[in-house]
């Protein structure tokens, strides 16, 4: 019954979110570019919903658009990693031997830089920019994910109902459609779920710190950057955009959390780290 | 010794309660082997637990309990814990997942010591190993510094019994102590728990699916289905002579070494009726009136009671 | 009478330890054999051999006379103990039943879907549970279920690996009665596999029983349950508890099934045998016939 | 036991040479002469004339990674570009005032996790479980960056109690000046790592409270606190040294986002600062610092392990 309740919960709230986003240049009562000398830090009110920036733009249509980025970098990047962590993850448990430890070796590797880190340190030496954004976060988040999708693989290919089905005479192509995928997908499905809050705070941070995705396009990291500035003056400009992330990131947990109780999946079972050790 | 009154467990869904326990009362005494035969979702091991009072946290349970003329009250879990370990022990079916993995076997059993007689661990850790010696855990000392993975099942339920046993609790309750073990082991285990029985004068609650091993050792037997205890008596007469058609069943499905019991089974599907008896949807003898009335349990003869509208005569017609 | 299954001196090991070292049996057209023992005696390793599931490290498996090691056999199925893990769970009983017509494309969808109500009917199972998820019925129901699942291929030889152990007796019983059936209406060869020696009672014409990794005795139901002449044959017997409270056993169990780590010496029985002398501790015992069709693995079997 | 334990260090090992191809490669990657067309970050031009050098790019890359990992094991890791001083001297200056603020964060959180997190699993679905199960969902979900600002914003600027940033007052060096200075970064990231670790306490502790053992240890008598501190949270360790274990490489590098915030004078903000001005020399080297101590870690954790349970020796 709760579990049903946060998942609820959670996906209303995510398309929600989503709506903003699709809809950001239909529901924005500004131009988020716009600046006007005059209006600049004005408090929330009927005409600036959330305010306006240093130089004036409408906050709140900047957090709409801001919307846009933060949810496209949270998705985009969970599909890369969800897409290299299966593919990887399939061939190490598939081929296993020397594949298998040359990848799951790797992933060790990978697993062992502190996301955040190997984040600014992969931004700082190239550009930074939207796209290196999504690629570097997706690059953190692959390894879990293939530990996860092979340990899934091996425990279901030991399982009695492969057997079952290869003395009917079913061949590799039907055991992997048919039997290994629909009941691995549940906890692939959970684990991918709570990747997108992890993008979403990475994204943040990172523009946050001038690292991320740059001005002039207006995302809630770098929002919160020119905040900081006036943060003693303006409450407002600093308070909106991290409100969005705080409810983005949630929505994405609550799904996630409400995913795993749904398919009765337990928290500390679901850790791909050190899942194969 | 123990006195169970109007037993009631049950679960709450949506609002309603399904009862899986279903107002029973028995006695056993000193000395005595009770054994307790039904299938599965008979409500035996609730049976036990609400004894125990180990219920899971969910269930509601009515009904009264007597311990040694004493009251025990369901809502106070306090009493309970005096009782637990010292009055009453437990042997439970799986040995392997009952002791905990982390600590030497006979670590567990010095433990309780331990904590009930509260004597130094030195003074437990000797009893313990000569109450492994007496259950036949040998060589004692090695098997006392063993973890629970390195022990044969055989092994793990007989220190399981010990960690039970250890403070000769005068009840003792055995859920299926032996379904998770082989024929060989069975008989040693159930030997060592008669033997206790024998030795210190406790009362044992046998609790079991194998009407093998009911009559093999028990004294006095319950049959249960589904939540109700349909019939009660001495083991002999139980066996020579059944009156409830669903023990008739449960013996007639039971395979023999001696015979071929296949032709003896009937093939009518199981039915649930919410009202009337509870075996009505599987009796080969239900009559329309059994559909309708819930029969109680009633005394036949003395220390027989069986709970059918129509029990079974000696030839078969009631 | 050919032989439909031979199984010659097949050695089978996990890693150190070897779970079937060194059996051999045949099995006729009409036979059904039981295979008892207790746990780790090697017997569910046995029967996946034989269905293929696992290839043998030594030794020939014959079906029909034509060497099918480590191969699977559309007409060798098997019904797995736990009808729960054996049934994908996110498959309906209709796509599970249907599978095998599936895989052998052996008919277009209107008639398998007729086959499979016809299967499920002979199975005892109500049509009216085909969309039913194999947790939403009866332990009873799911081994239905897997049955039909197999049947459904038309198999000569079926391994039962303790199919009724996690069943009420009840329900156990019916669904004997239900393969006992089967087996004369399809002309079915069953290996059944057990650590319930009366349950191979009820079912088999033959038994062999199995001790760490061996077969130690095996001859036909009647001769080997009335006249048994292993001491480990004679001690499962005894072990067995009667259900006649007047015919109570006192018996006295010496030891712990062998440790397959370190497999005594000789005679593998023998630390636990109440007759072993200096030959069974040394020399592992040779398989003699002691009648027709019942042989032994016992140096005192042929002493006496 | 002893071959599990030369197993894992083996793996270790393997991590570790990974951890140091891996970071030599991304340097390697990282463009060398923008470092002298960007004029903003003011790095100071002979350093970085001695740091080409000695990258010695002429020669072929293999060569480059052994010159650079010899120099690593005679523990020399360059020079700051920045501050045209040796690394490991910044580094070491900062790693105090980084551990005061951390390792209280740590112990903080991890206790009140423990404690809360036992509480709450052996009273589940409880208003007080419902409650901080929401509460750590949503500790989880906030960026620590913003709840430091909205922080700051509540005690430094709207009930000035508190300092907003640095760790002290300058020409006051108390003891109590500093704790005023730290209390809004703890108050931070004992938020954060509290939600993580309790959701954590609180389900491996679940996940034993139901394991038959506890029912018959419970049946053989014992009390509750017996239980819980015999068998229950030995079981429950597991988990939880994993995600302490986690934690411990934080310890040294400083939470880098909170300290940003705060401008806490640490680890965290060195290499924030450091990597914004591209000081290559200070990146690779806490890389390199950092994915190894995160491999001793889970090394020390597995050894914790093997301790703690019988069934892997």
């Amino acid at each position: 019954m709760r579990s049903n309740i946060s998942l609820f919960t959670g996906l209303i709230l995510i398309a929600f979110l989503v709506t903003l986003a699709i809809l950001a240049p239909v529901i924005a009562t500004h131009d988020p570019a716009t600046t006007s000398a005059e209006k600049w830090l004005q408090p929330p009110s009927s005409e600036h919903f959330f305010g306006t920036d240093r130089l004036g733009r409408d906050i709140f249509s900047r957090v709409l658009y801001g919307a846009r980025v933060s949810l496209s970098v949270g998705m985009l990047s969970t599909f890369v990693s969800l897409g290299i962590g299966t593919l990887l993850g399939l061939l190490a448990s598939y081929y296993g031997g020397l594949v298998d430890v040359i990848i799951m070796r790797f992933a060790d590797v990978v697993l062992v830089f502190p996301s955040m880190l190997l984040a600014i340190t992969l931004v700082s030496i190239f550009e930074p920019a939207l796209w290196l954004v999504i690629l570097v976060i997706a690059g953190t988040g692959w390894p879990s994910i293939a530990r996860l999708v092979r340990s899934e693989v091996l425990r279901l290919r030991q399982s009695d109902f492969v057997a079952s089905a290869r003395l009917l005479g079913a061949k590799n192509r039907r055991v992997v459609w048919r039997h290994l995928l629909p009941n691995a997908i549940g906890p692939v499905l959970v684990a991918a779920t709570l990747c997108v809050p992890a993008a979403v705070m990475t994204e943040a941070s990172l523009s946050y710190l001038g690292l991320g995705v740059q001005p002039p396009t207006p995302t809630w990291g770098n929002m919160l950057r020119d905040a900081q500035l006036y943060l003693r003056f303006a409450w407002w400009y600093a308070f909106f955009p991290g409100f969005f992330v705080f409810i983005t990131v949630f929505a994405f947990h609550l799904t996630g959390e409400g995913l795993r109780q749904a398919l009765g999946l337990s928290q500390t079972a679901r850790r791909g780290w050190r899942a194969g050790s | 010794m123990l006195e169970v009154k109007n037993l009631q467990v049950g679960f709450e869904e949506a609002g309603k309660i399904t009862w899986a326990v279903k107002n029973s009362s028995f006695s056993v005494s000193a000395g005595e082997i009770l054994g307790i035969v039904g299938e599965s979702g008979s409500g035996k091991s609730m049976t036990a637990m609400a004894i125990m009072g180990l219920w899971p946290a969910d269930a509601i349970v009515r009904g009264q309990l007597y311990f040694q003329g004493r009251k025990i009250d369901f809502a106070q879990h306090k009493a309970w814990q005096e009782l637990r370990g010292v009055m009453m022990g437990m042997v439970f079916q799986d040995p392997t997942s009952t002791l905990n993995p982390l600590y030497p076997v006979g670590q567990t059993v010095a433990e309780a010591l331990c904590y009930h007689k509260k004597i130094p661990l030195e003074e437990a850790k000797r009893k313990a190993l000569k109450l492994f010696t007496s259950l036949g855990i040998l060589p004692a000392a090695t098997r006392a510094q063993q973890y629970p993975h390195q022990l044969s099942g055989g092994l793990k339920q007989r220190v399981a019994l010990a960690a039970a046993i250890c403070c000769k609790p005068s009840l003792l309750i055995a859920d299926e102590p032996t379904t998770a073990l082989d024929v060989t082991v069975q008989a040693q285990i159930l030997n060592l728990l008669t033997a206790y029985v024998r030795e210190e004068n406790s009362a044992l609650l046998l609790i079991s699916h194998d009407l093998g091993v009911i009559a093999q050792t028990a004294d006095r037997v319950l049959v249960m289905c589904r939540g109700v205890i349909v019939e009660e008596a001495p083991v002999i007469k139980l066996f020579k002579h059944p009156l409830h058609p669903y023990t008739q069943l449960l013996m007639n499905s039971l395979p023999r070494l001696d015979r071929n019991v296949l032709h003896n089974i009937e093939k009518n599907g199981t039915a649930a009726s919410s009202v009337g008896c509870v075996f009505a949807g599987r009796c080969q003898y239900c009559r329309e009136f059994c559909l309708l009335e819930e029969p109680a349990l009633k005394t036949i003869t003395e220390n027989r009671k069986v709970c059918c509208h129509f029990p079974l005569t000696k030839g078969r017609s009631s | 009478m050919g032989n439909l299954l031979e199984v010659k001196n097949i050695v089978y090991t996990y890693g150190r330890i070897a779970a079937v070292d060194g059996v051999s049996l045949a099995l006729g057209d009409s036979d059904s054999l039981g295979l008892v023992g207790e746990s780790g005696s090697g017997k569910s390793t046995l029967g996946r051999c034989i269905a293929g599931l696992l290839t043998p490290q030594r030794g020939r498996i014959l079906y029909q006379g034509k060497l099918i090691n480590g191969r699977l056999h559309k007409e060798i199925q098997l019904v797995f103990q736990d009808s729960f893990a054996a049934l994908n769970p996110r498959m309906k009983v209709e796509a599970l039943v249907e599978e095998g017509l599936i895989i052998h494309k052996t008919a277009d969808k209107e008639k398998r879907r007729r086959q499979v109500r016809e299967m499920l009917q002979t199975v005892g199972v109500d049509p009216a549970l085909l969309s039913r998820f194999p947790h939403q019925l009866s332990g009873g129901q799911r081994q239905r279920v897997a049955l039909a699942r197999t049947l459904i291929l038309n198999p000569r030889l079926i391994i039962l690996d303790e199919p009724v152990s996690s069943l009420d007796v009840t329900t156990g019983m019916r669904l004997l009665s239900l393969l006992q059936d089967l087996k004369v209406k399809h002309n079915l060869v069953y290996i059944f596999i057990s650590h319930d020696l009366a349950v191979v009672r009820q079912i088999c014409s033959r038994v062999a029983v199995m001790y760490a990794g061996k077969i130690v005795e095996i001859g036909d139901v009647e001769a080997v349950f009335a006249r048994p002449v292993h001491f480990y044959t004679k001690l499962l017997l005894d072990a067995h508890p009667i259900p006649d409270p007047e015919q109570r056993k006192k018996i006295n169990i010496r030891g712990e099934a062998a440790d397959l780590l370190s497999p005594p010496s000789g005679c593998r029985f023998h630390p636990r045998c109440p007759a072993a002398d200096q030959r069974c501790r040394r020399i592992p015992p040779p398989f003699v016939e002691v009648t027709d069709n019942h042989r032994v693995a016992c140096h005192k079997a042929i002493s006496s | 036991m002893k071959s599990a334990l030369v197993r894992r260090f083996l793996q270790t090992v393997i991590v570790l040479f990974g951890v140091s191809v891996v970071t030599f490669l991304v340097m390697h990657a990282a463009p060398g002469h923008p470092l002298q067309a960007n004029p903003e970050l003011r790095l100071d031009p002979t350093a970085i004339e001695r740091w080409l050098q000695l990258r010695q790019l002429d020669q072929p890359l293999i060569f480059q990674y052994l010159a650079w990992l010899s120099r690593v094991f005679r523990g020399d890791f360059g020079e700051s570009l920045l501050y045209n001083r040796p690394v490991l001297e910044l580094m070491g200056e900062r790693l105090p005032s980084t551990l005061l603020l951390t390792l209280s964060a740590f112990a903080l959180a991890m206790f009140l996790a423990v404690a809360v997190g036992i509480k709450i699993a052996t009273q589940q679905n409880s208003w007080l479980d419902r409650l901080v199960c929401t509460i750590s969902l949503a500790g989880i979900s906030v960026p620590n960056f913003w709840l430091g600002m909205v922080l700051v914003l509540l005690f430094a600027y709207r009930f000035p109690i508190l300092p907003a940033v640095g760790m002290r007052t300058p020409g006051d060096g108390s003891i109590l000046d500093i704790l005023q200075h730290m209390l809004l970064p703890l108050l931070v990231m004992v938020a954060g790592n509290f939600a993580r670790y309790v959701r954590y306490v609180r389900s491996a502790v679940l996940d034993v409270m139901q394991q038959d053992y506890v029912k018959a240890a419970r049946a053989r008598g014992l009390g509750e606190n017996e239980i819980l501190y015999r068998h229950v949270l030995p079981n429950a360790a597991m988990p939880i040294i994993t995600v302490a274990a986690l934690s411990l490489p934080m310890l040294f590098t400083g939470a880098m986002v909170a300290e940003y915030v705060f401008a806490w004078p640490g680890l965290g903000r060195f290499i924030i600062t450091s990597t914004m001005a591209r000081d290559y020399p200070v990146i690779m080297t806490v890389n390199l610092y950092t994915a190894s101590l995160v491999a001793i870690a889970n090394f020390i954790a597995d050894v914790l392990y093997l301790l703690i349970d019988p069934r892997l020796r």
